[in-house]
C-alpha cells in the first residue's frame, strides 16, 4: 500500500466535485448535436438513462467530463452537454487517467465499447483498473464492432460468422467481468441497456465509489449483432436468466424468486429456491472477491445466467488521489524554490 | 613554456587537456570523472564531457563489453566538445586498455593499472601477450602503477577487507591525476565524506586512497612533468555542471513556474530518456506530478488528458517511442492542445543501439504520422542548451496549442558542461489565459471552441470547469470556428492549411550566422548536438586561415524566416548530420539549394578533426 | 447525331455518360448503381465508378448526412475516372437533391422521385419551400416521377405490404435509366432472381418494379429523348468489374500462390482497408489465413511472425493504424523478413475524414520510424491495379526481404471498373528459395544470416525448422555477415548504408512517359489514384491543341532510376496531390526540380476538369 | 465454440513437432553466444534449468523456438541454440503467434518479463490467453524493470521507491495468476528461479499442455530489487510460505506437512493441519477455475503464502489449431483455382 495512508477511500466518488443548488433536468444534459446512432441502437436508451441520471447527481455540469475512444457507443460524448473528448481508439482510459490526476474537481466518465475497451484498448483497461483511478467507465458491449460495420469483437461468442469471420470465428471471448477482477478491479457492475431502473442503480453506485468503476451495459445493436441479448428481455426469459444483486441480500431471482443462488464447490449453480434451504441460498457481498468471481463465471456468454447490479466494490486508496497527497506532501515539505533548484549544490562563480 | 617546481617536476602549461578514465563497469569511472569534472569547473576550466556506458547493466567483470568510461575536456578558453580522443587514457584493466587505446594519439599519456594484467584478464580480451611487456605500447608515454596493491597498501591501517580496499583503487587514480594536473582537492575530499555520510568508514577509505594518489605522484619520481590549465575566461556568473537530461527537466520545471501551470509527465522508461522522469520525479513540490504509465501511448495519453484539463502536459521517450506515440501525437495535432513531446534520440532503427546517439528521428518527428499532420520541432545544442530549449519548446506548445517535438540525443542527454545559471526572473513569462466567456462572432452566445486567433491561429483553451463553455473535441476534422465534427470537403481543405500555416507561423527567432570574417563561401548547417564539434571544427578551419559560416538550427520546424536567405548567400552549404541526411533534405526541398551532407551514423558524436578535414576539403575545393 | 425510333423518342448517341444515383443510405441506391454497372459492362462499355457513402451506419432516414449516392460513368471508349459532374443524376428525395444538385451542370437532367418531397421531409433538409415547385431548378431538365406510387402500383398484384412494395422503387428507377440508355435487361433480372433466390416474392417483386422503370420510360411521353453509348473498342479479353479492396485481396491471393507461400494476414478492421481482410477471409481454400487480432500492433506482428515461420505475412490497415505499426516495421527492417504492409489511405489526421480518400500518407510511409528505416513504397492507379501493385510489392518483399508498404487509398479502395482478368499463366513467378545450408564464407561451417546476395543485398530466409541453420535475429544491430548483436560504430554505419543501398537498389522499372506528340514542356507528375483525373486531364489539354507530359509514378520508392532525368527535359513539373505536396516535397528534394505543387485536400478525387484548367494555365504560362 | 470440433485438445501441446532420437544434453542448447546478465542474475538459473529440461522433449532442436520482448530476461534466446527473436518491447505474444499459426511443426517458446509482459504487452498477453495459441509464456517476475536499470514495473509493491518513484510508487499491483485466469487462461503455473526441480515440474506440464501456458516465474535481480524473494529462499521461512501444487492432492504443505490450506467462505485459508479434518483439507483440482482462482488470491503480494506449481489446466480447442483446421476444411471443400476466383461470376469478353 502507498505510504500515506490519508483516509482517502472513505471520501465519496464525488467529493471535490463543485455542486451546485440549480435543479437541473435530463434536457440540460442534451447537446445541441444530433443523435446519429442508428434507428433502435441500444445506446440512445443508455444515453437517455444517463442525461436522466446526472441531474440526480446535483453536481456542476461544467465540471462533468466524458471521455471516449472511438465506436459507435464512443460518439456518447457529442450528444452530452458537458464537457468531453472523442479521442482515439482505445485510449480513452489513458487520457482520462490524464485528466482524473490534473483535476480532483472533475467528474470523469469514459465511454467505451467491446472492441474499443477491451480489444485495442485492453491495456488500459486493465492498468486504469488496477491503478483504481477514479474514473466511471461504462463499457457498451454490443458483442461486435458496430462503427465498422459488423466484424466480430473480443465478446462475441467463438464460432460466429461475421464479415471478417465467414467461416466462424474461433476465439474464445473474454468474460469482461473476470476479466476485470482479474485486473484488481475495486468496483464492477453489470446493467442492459433496456433495464432503465438497474442501470441507473448501478450508475449511481459507479458515481459513488471512490476508484476505477467498470460498468458493463449489454447494449443492442439491431444492425449488426440483432437481438444477441434479446433473450434477456422476454419477459419469461429473462425471469429465468437475469440474476440481479443486491449487496448483502440472499441471491434470488425468478418473478417471484423461485431461483436461488447457491454454492457448488467453490462456485456457484442456480437451484430452484424451494428445493434448497434458506441457508444455502448465497448472500451477496460485494466486498468478496471470490463470490464475485465466482457470480462473474455464473454469467456465461449464452445468457443462460447473467448476473446483473454491482459484482464487487471495495474501499481502496485511488490513483488520482495518492498522486495529489505525495505533491501536496511535497509542497509541504520543501518550498518550490526555482533558483535553488536550478543552482544544485556544487556551483561556482566566474567574476569580472 | 615550462618551469620547474620544488619536487624537481616540470610544470608545462596547457591550453586544454581530454583525459578519459576507463575500466571496468564495476570500477567506478563514471564517479571517477564526474569528479575530475568538479574539481576542474572549480577551478574555473570550461569543461565538457562525454561518458560512455555499457549496454549491459552488468556485463561481465574484465570482458571488452563491460568497459565503461568517461572523457573530460577542459581548458582556459571556452569549448565546445568533450574532446576527439584523449590526451590522456588511464586503463583500469586490459580490457579498458583494448577498447580504448586506439583513440590515443602517438605520443598520448597511458596510465595503467598493472594489478589487473593477469594471465586469465589478458586472454579473457583476447590478448595473446601481455602489452604492458611487449612493445606495442612503444608510441605512448606509459605509466605503469600498480594502482589496486598500492590503495591496499595504504588502507591497511584502516583494517579495512582487502576486497573493499581495493575497492578505492578509481579514488587512488583519481589522486594521482589530480596532482599531475595542479588540481584543487579540497572539494573532493568533502564529497567524499558527504558521500559516504553513513559509513564513515568508507568514506575514510576513499580519501586516504585519493591522498595516495595524489603522493604518489608527488613522491615517486616516475612523472617527470606535470601540467597546469588556467581557468578559463568565461562570462561572467554563477556557474555548474549539467547533462542534457538533468536540464532538459529544469527547464520543464521552470516552465511551469513561469506559466503558473502544474506540470503532468506521462511517460514510459526507455533509454536515454528515463532520467528526464528521474529527475522530474524528484520535483513533486514545483507542482509537478509524474505518472509511469504502462506504455508510451498511455503515457503521452495521460499527458494530453492532463492538458486538456489545463495543466501543461509532458511526455518523454526515445525513437521507439515516438513511433508508438505518433497516433497520440496526431490527436493532439487535431484538438490543438498544447503538449511538449521529447524524445532523446537514440541509434536506430528499431531497437538499434540504445546506449548510442544518432539524430535520424527528425523526419519521424516532422512526418511520422497519418494524413498532414505538422507539429513544431525543437532541438538543444548542447546539454547545458537543453534548459533553455524546453522553456522554448513549451512557450510554442502554450502559445499555438500544439504538441511541440523536442529532439535532444544521446550524446547531448548523458553529456555535461558547465552551464552558467539564468536569474529566474530573467526567465520568459510563459503566462496563458484560460478561455472563459462565449466567443461566438454571430452573436448566438455560444462558445466556439476552434475560433482562432487572428495573430498565432491558436484556438481558445478551455478547460473542464468553466462555467458555459463545455464543448466537444476530437479527433474527426471540426468545422472551423464551431468545432463541430464536420465532413464538409471544403472545411477539410480549410482546416488542413491553417493546421499547416499555424505551425509555419510560430515565432521563432532568425537565424544568426558564425561567420567572423564576413568573407566565407561555405556555409556549414547543423541542428542538435553536432553543434559542439562543427564549432570547434569551423575554429580550427579559420585557425588555419580559411573562411567558414556556421549555422545552427534550433528551430527545424518552422525554419527561420531568414534561412533561405542566408543559404543563398554561400555558395557551397554543407550539412553535416549523424544520420543520412534528414535535415539536408528537408533544405533541398524547401529551398531548392544543393546542400551536401556529410553524414556519419556510428552512435558517436562528430570529431571536431573529422569536420575539420571535410570543411578543409569544401574550402579549398572552391573554384578560384 | 440522333435518330427516330418507333416509340416516337428521339435517339441520341453519346460517348459518354455520367450517371449519379443519390438516394437515403437505405434506399439501395449501391445496389443500383452496381447493376447499371454491370449492365454497361455487358453491353461493352468501359466504365468507372465511385460510391459515396455517409459516415454514419445509419444516419436518420431524409437528412442530408445519410444520403448515399453512386456514381457511374460509362463511354465508348476507355475512360480514366468516375466523371467530374453527373449528366444525370437521380435524387429519391430532398436530401439526396440538396446534397447533389450542385454537382449537376446547366442543363443537365434531373430525375426526381417526387413521393418523398413532403412538407416534413422537406424541411428536415432545410427547404423552406418545395424546389420542385419553384422555379429553382430552372436550368435543369427535370423530370418528376412519382416512383414510390407507380412502384406500388405495379406490385399490387403481388399482395405484397405497402412497405416493402415500397422498397423496390430503386429498381424502378434502375428499369427508367435502362430505358433510357438502352441498356440490355436480362441480367438485372437474372441478378435479382438469384439474390432473392430465398425469397422468391422479394425476387419477383424487384422484377416486377424493374420492369415497369422500364415500361414507364417507353410509354409515358415524358421522355422525348433516349440515348446510345456505344461499346468502347477495348483491349481483346475477358473483362470483370473489380473495386480496388477486392483487387487487392485477389493479388495477395495470387501472390501466394505464385510464390508457393501460405498466406497469413494479420489485421485489425479499419475504415476503408477491412473489405481487404473480409475479402482474404473468403479465399482459406488458397491456403490463405486471416487473423483479427486485438489490434494493429498485434496484427502486424503476427504478420512479422508468419513471414518469420516462411509465410507470406501481410498487414492491412489505414492510416491511423500505420502509426501504430511503425514500430515493428521497424523491426522488421532490422531483422530483413518480407511483408507487405497495406495502407489504404483515408483523410486525416489523426481520425479524421475515415470514410473520405487521401494521399496524405506518403512520408509517414517513407519516414514514419525511428532511425533510418527504409521501405519501398509501391502505389496502384486505379481499382484494377491493385492487383498488379499488390504483386509487385509481394515481389519486392520477398527478392528483397524487406517490409513493402503499399498505399492504395479510399477512392480506388471503393471505386471500380472493368478490368482485363490476367491469364494466370502470365502472372510472375515469385518463387523463394529458403537458405537450406551453412553459408559462412570463412569455412566455418557456420550460417550467417546476414550474409547478402551480391546482387539484391538480400540475406538467407532461414526459417525454423531447418536442421543447422539455428540464429537468432532481433531488433538490436547486428554485425554485418554474422547477424550477431554488435554495438561496433563502424558496423553501425556499415549495416545502416547497406539497408538503405537495399531499398535503394530494387528493381523498378522506369518510367514511361506518356507524351504523344513528343513536344510537350510541362510534364504533370503523379502517384496514386489520382492516375484517372490527371490522365484525363491531359487528355482534354491535348484536345485543346497544348501539349502535356504525363508520368505517373507507381514507385515511390526507391524512384526509377530515368526520373530524374525525365523531370530534366521538361520546363515545368507541376506535381497535383491530395496532400500538401507530399511527393513534390520527395522530388525538390532528390532532383533539385522545381516541382509546383497543385494541392487539394477535400476527402474527394480531383476532377479533370479542375486539373485540365490547372495544366492549361501552367502550358499557356510558358514563355515562348 | 468453434463449429469443427476436432478432438484436438486431446493432443498434446508438442504433436506435430518432429522428434529425434538422438541423444540430446544440456550443452546442446547452449549457443555460442556469451551469456551477459550481471552476476548473480536469476536469469541464469532459469537459463540452466531450460536447457536441462528441453533434451527430456526429445525434439529435433530445430524445431523449437524462442521469442522474446525487450528486457534483460528478453534476452534469453541469443543464448539458446535454437531458432529465435528477440524483437520489440511487449509485442513477442504477437510475433509468437503469427509464428505458432503458420507452423504447426514448431514448439514456440515466449520470454517475457513483467514488464514486457505485464505493462507495455498486456494486452497481446491477455489476448493471446484467450485464444488458446499453442504458446509456452514463460514470464520472469523480477518486480522491477532490470534493462532500464531499476523502476518499479507492475508487479512492485505499491509504495515501492525506485529510481522513477522517490516518494514510493502509487500503484496497486498485479498478481499476474490472477490476471490470466481473468483473461480465460487455459494454463496458469508459477515457480521459482532457485526451485530447479519444481520449475522443470511445471515447465514439462506446460510443454505437455497443448494451448497457451503461462508460467510465473520468480526471479531475483540482484542489482536493482535484490532479495525480493529472498524469504522463499531461507528454508524455514520458506516452509511456511511456499504452497507447492500437485494436482489431485491435498494441499499441505510445511517440513512435515503442518500446514494445510482449507475453505473460508469463497475463499482459502492456511491452517495447523493438526487443527483441521482431513477432510476440510483442499484437494487441488487444475480443471477447478475457481479454486485457482482462489489461491492466486492466497499468494499475496508480501508472500505470506506463494502458491507455487499448475494453478489451472483446462482443455480446449487452440486458436492456431482451429485455424489451420479451417483452411484444410476450406481446402476439402473448394479447390483452389485462381483462374476461376480471379473470373468471378460476372465477366464479358470483348473480342477482336
Ligand atoms: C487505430 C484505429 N484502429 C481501428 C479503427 C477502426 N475502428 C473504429 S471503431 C472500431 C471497433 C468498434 O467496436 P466497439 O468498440 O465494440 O464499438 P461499437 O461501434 O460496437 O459501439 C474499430 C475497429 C480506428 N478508428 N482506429
Ligand atoms: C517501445 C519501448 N519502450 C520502452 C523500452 C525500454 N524498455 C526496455 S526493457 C523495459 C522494461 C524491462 O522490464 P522487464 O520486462 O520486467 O524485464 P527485465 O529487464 O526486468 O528482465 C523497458 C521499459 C523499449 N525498449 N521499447
Ligand atoms: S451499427 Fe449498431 S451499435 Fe452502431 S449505431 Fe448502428 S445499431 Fe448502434
Ligand atoms: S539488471 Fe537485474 S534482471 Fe537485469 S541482468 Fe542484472 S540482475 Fe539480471
Ligand atoms: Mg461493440
Ligand atoms: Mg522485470
Amino acid at each position: 500500500m502507498t505510504a500515506i495512508d490519508l483516509g482517502l477511500p472513505e471520501l465519496g466518488g464525488l467529493a471535490g466535485v463543485p455542486t451546485t443548488d440549480d435543479p437541473q433536468k435530463a434536457k440540460d444534459y442534451k447537446s445541441d448535436q444530433e443523435v446519429r446512432w442508428c434507428p433502435g441502437c441500444g445506446d440512445y436508451v443508455v444515453l437517455n438513462a444517463v442525461q436522466s441520471f446526472l441531474p440526480s447527481l446535483g453536481l456542476k455540469r461544467e465540471n462533468i467530463v466524458f471521455v471516449s475512444g472511438i465506436g459507435c457507443s464512443s460518439r456518447f460524448p457529442y450528444y452530452m452537454n458537458t464537457y468531453g473528448m472523442h479521442s482515439i481508439h482505445g485510449r480513452a482510459p489513458a487520457i482520462a487517467t490524464g485528466l482524473a490526476v490534473a483535476r480532483p474537481d472533475l467528474s470523469v466518465w469514459v465511454v467505451t465499447g467491446d472492441g474499443d475497451a477491451l480489444s485495442i484498448g485492453g491495456n488500459h483497461l486493465i492498468h486504469t483498473l488496477r491503478r483504481n483511478v477514479n474514473l466511471k467507465i461504462l463499457l457498451f458491449n454490443n458483442r461486435i464492432y458496430g462503427l465498422t460495420k459488423g466484424q466480430y469483437s473480443p465478446t462475441s461468442e467463438a464460432g460466429k460468422v461475421t464479415k471478417s469471420t465467414p467461416a466462424g470465428s474461433l476465439d474464445h471471448p473474454f468474460n469482461p467481468v473476470s476479466l476485470a477482477l482479474g485486473a484488481e478491479a475495486s468496483f464492477v457492475g453489470r446493467a442492459i441497456d433496456s433495464d432503465r431502473k438497474g442501470l441507473t442503480d448501478v450508475l449511481r453506485q459507479a458515481a459513488e465509489h471512490r476508484g476505477s468503476a467498470l460498468v458493463e451495459i449489454y447494449q443492442n445493436c439491431p444492425i449488426f449483432n440483432d437481438g444477441a441479448f434479446d433473450v434477456l428481455k422476454e419477459a419469461d426469459e429473462a425471469e429465468k436468466r437475469i440474476i440481479p444483486l443486491v449487496d448483502g441480500k440472499p441471491i434470488t431471482f425468478g418473478a417471484s424468486g423461485e431461483f436461488a443462488v447457491v454454492r457448488e464447490g467453490f462456485g456457484l449453480r442456480v437451484a430452484p429456491t424451494s428445493e434448497v434451504s434458506a441457508s444455502d441460498v448465497v448472500v451477496h457481498d460485494a466486498s468478496d472477491e471470490h463470490l464475485a468471481f465466482a457470480l462473474s463465471r455464473l454469467s456465461t456468454q449464452d445468457l443462460s445466467h447473467t448476473v446483473t447490479g454491482v459484482f464487487r466494490k471495495a474501499s481502496r486508496p485511488t490513483y488520482d488521489d495518492s498522486a495529489r497527497a505525495q505533491v501536496e506532501e511535497a509542497k509541504a515539505a520543501k518550498q518550490a524554490d526555482l533558483a535553488s533548484l536550478l543552482h544544485g549544490r556544487d556551483t561556482w562563480t566566474v567574476v569580472g | 613554456m615550462s618551469t620547474d617546481v620544488g619536487s624537481g617536476t616540470e610544470v608545462r602549461k596547457l591550453d586544454r587537456v581530454v583525459i578519459r578514465f576507463a575500466g571496468d563497469s564495476g570500477d567506478g569511472m563514471q564517479l571517477t570523472g564526474d569528479r575530475f569534472t568538479s574539481e576542474a569547473a572549480a577551478f574555473g576550466n570550461d569543461l565538457a564531457t562525454q561518458p560512455n556506458f555499457p549496454a549491459e547493466i552488468r556485463a561481465p567483470q574484465g570482458t571488452l563489453p563491460g568497459v565503461s568510461s568517461f572523457q573530460l575536456h577542459f581548458a582556459d578558453y571556452d569549448i565546445l566538445t568533450p574532446g576527439d580522443r584523449p590526451d590522456v587514457l588511464v586503463a583500469m584493466n586490459p580490457a579498458a586498455l583494448k577498447a580504448n587505446i586506439g583513440d590515443l594519439p602517438q605520443g598520448g599519456i597511458l596510465i595503467v593499472n598493472t594489478d589487473e594484467f593477469s594471465k586469465r584478464n589478458l586472454t579473457k580480451v583476447g590478448y595473446a601477450g601481455n602489452p604492458l611487456e611487449d612493445d606495442s605500447l612503444a608510441a605512448f608515454q606509459v605509466h605503469r602503477v600498480a594502482m589496486a596493491t598500492l590503495t591496499i597498501g595504504a588502507l591497511e591501517a584502516t583494517g579495512l577487507g582487502k576486497k573493499d580496499a581495493e575497492r578505492a583503487k578509481n579514488m587512488f587514480a583519481l589522486g594521482l591525476l589530480s596532482w599531475m594536473y595542479h588540481r584543487p582537492v579540497e572539494g573532493t575530499e568533502r564529497f567524499l565524506r558527504e558521500k559516504f555520510a553513513r559509513k564513515p568508514e568508507i568514506a575514510e577509505a576513499n580519501v586516504l586512497a585519493f591522498r595516495a594518489g595524489w603522493n604518489y605522484g608527488e613522491t615517486t619520481e616516475s612523472f617527470a612533468v606535470t601540467y597546469e590549465v588556467a581557468p578559463a575566461k568565461l562570462a561572467v556568473g554563477t556557474y555548474r555542471q549539467i547533462t542534457g537530461n538533468t536540464a532538459l527537466a529544469y527547464g520543464i520545471v521552470a516552465a511551469g513556474q513561469r506559466s503558473g501551470l502544474p506540470v503532468v509527465l506521462g511517460t514510459y522508461p526507455i533509454t536515454p530518456a528515463s532520467d528526464v522522469l528521474h529527475e522530474l520525479s524528484k520535483h513533486k513540490n514545483f507542482d509537478v506530478t509524474t505518472l509511469q504509465a504502462e506504455d508510451e501511448i498511455a503515457g503521452i495519453g495521460a499527458a494530453l488528458g492532463a492538458s486538456y484539463g489545463g495543466a501543461l502536459g509532458v511526455t518523454s521517450t526515445s525513437g521507439p517511442g515516438v513511433a508508438l506515440k505518433s497516433e497520440t501525437i496526431g490527436l493532439a495535432v487535431m484538438t490543438e492542445l498544447p503538449l511538449v513531446v521529447i524524445d532523446v534520440q537514440r541509434g536506430g532503427p528499431s531497437t538499434g543501439l540504445p546506449t548510442k546517439t544518432e539524430q535520424a528521428d527528425l523526419l519521424q518527428a516532422m512526418f511520422g504520422r497519418n494524413g498532414e499532420s505538422p507539429v513544431p520541432i525543437v532541438a538543444p545544442q548542447s546539454p547545458s542548451d537543453c534548459f533553455a530549449a524546453a522553456l522554448d519548446a513549451v512557450r510554442i506548445a502554450l502559445t499555438y496549442r500544439t504538441p511541440v517535438l523536442l529532439l535532444s540525443d544521446g550524446a547531448i542527454a548523458n553529456g555535461s558542461e558547465p552551464w552558467l545559471i539564468p536569474d529566474v526572473e530573467d526567465l520568459p513569462d510563459l503566462s496563458v489565459t484560460f478561455a472563459t466567456e462565449p466567443n461566438a462572432t454571430d452573436g448566438s452566445g455560444e462558445f466556439w471552441p476552434y475560433l482562432r486567433d487572428q495573430e498565432t491561429l491558436a484556438r481558445p483553451w478551455a478547460v473542464p470547469g468553466t462555467p458555459g463553455l463545455q464543448h466537444r473535441i476530437g479527433g474527426l476534422e471540426k468545422a472551423e470556428d464551431t468545432g463541430n465534427i464536420s465532413y464538409d470537403p471544403v472545411n477539410h481543405d480549410r482546416m488542413v492549411r491553417l493546421r499547416q500555416a499555424k505551425v509555419e507561423g510560430v515565432e521563432v527567432p532568425d537565424v544568426e550566422v558564425d561567420d567572423p570574417s564576413g568573407r566565407a563561401r561555405v556555409l556549414v548547417v547543423g541542428w542538435g548536438s553536432s553543434y559542439g564539434p562543427i564549432g570547434a571544427a569551423a575554429r580550427r578551419v579559420r585557425k588555419d586561415g580559411l573562411q567558414v559560416a556556421h549555422v545552427h538550427l534550433r528551430h527545424l520546424n518552422p525554419f527561420p524566416r531568414n534561412l533561405g536567405d542566408v543559404l543563398s548567400r554561400y555558395e557551397r552549404v554543407i550539412v553535416p548530420e549523424m544520420n543520412l541526411g534528414q535535415l539536408a533534405l528537408l533544405l533541398r526541398a524547401r529551398y531548392l539549394v544543393d546542400a551536401i551532407s556529410h553524414t556519419k551514423v556510428q552512435g558517436l558524436p562528430f570529431k571536431a578533426e573529422e569536420l575539420q578535414n571535410v570543411l578543409t576539403d569544401v574550402v579549398k575545393g572552391l573554384p578560384a
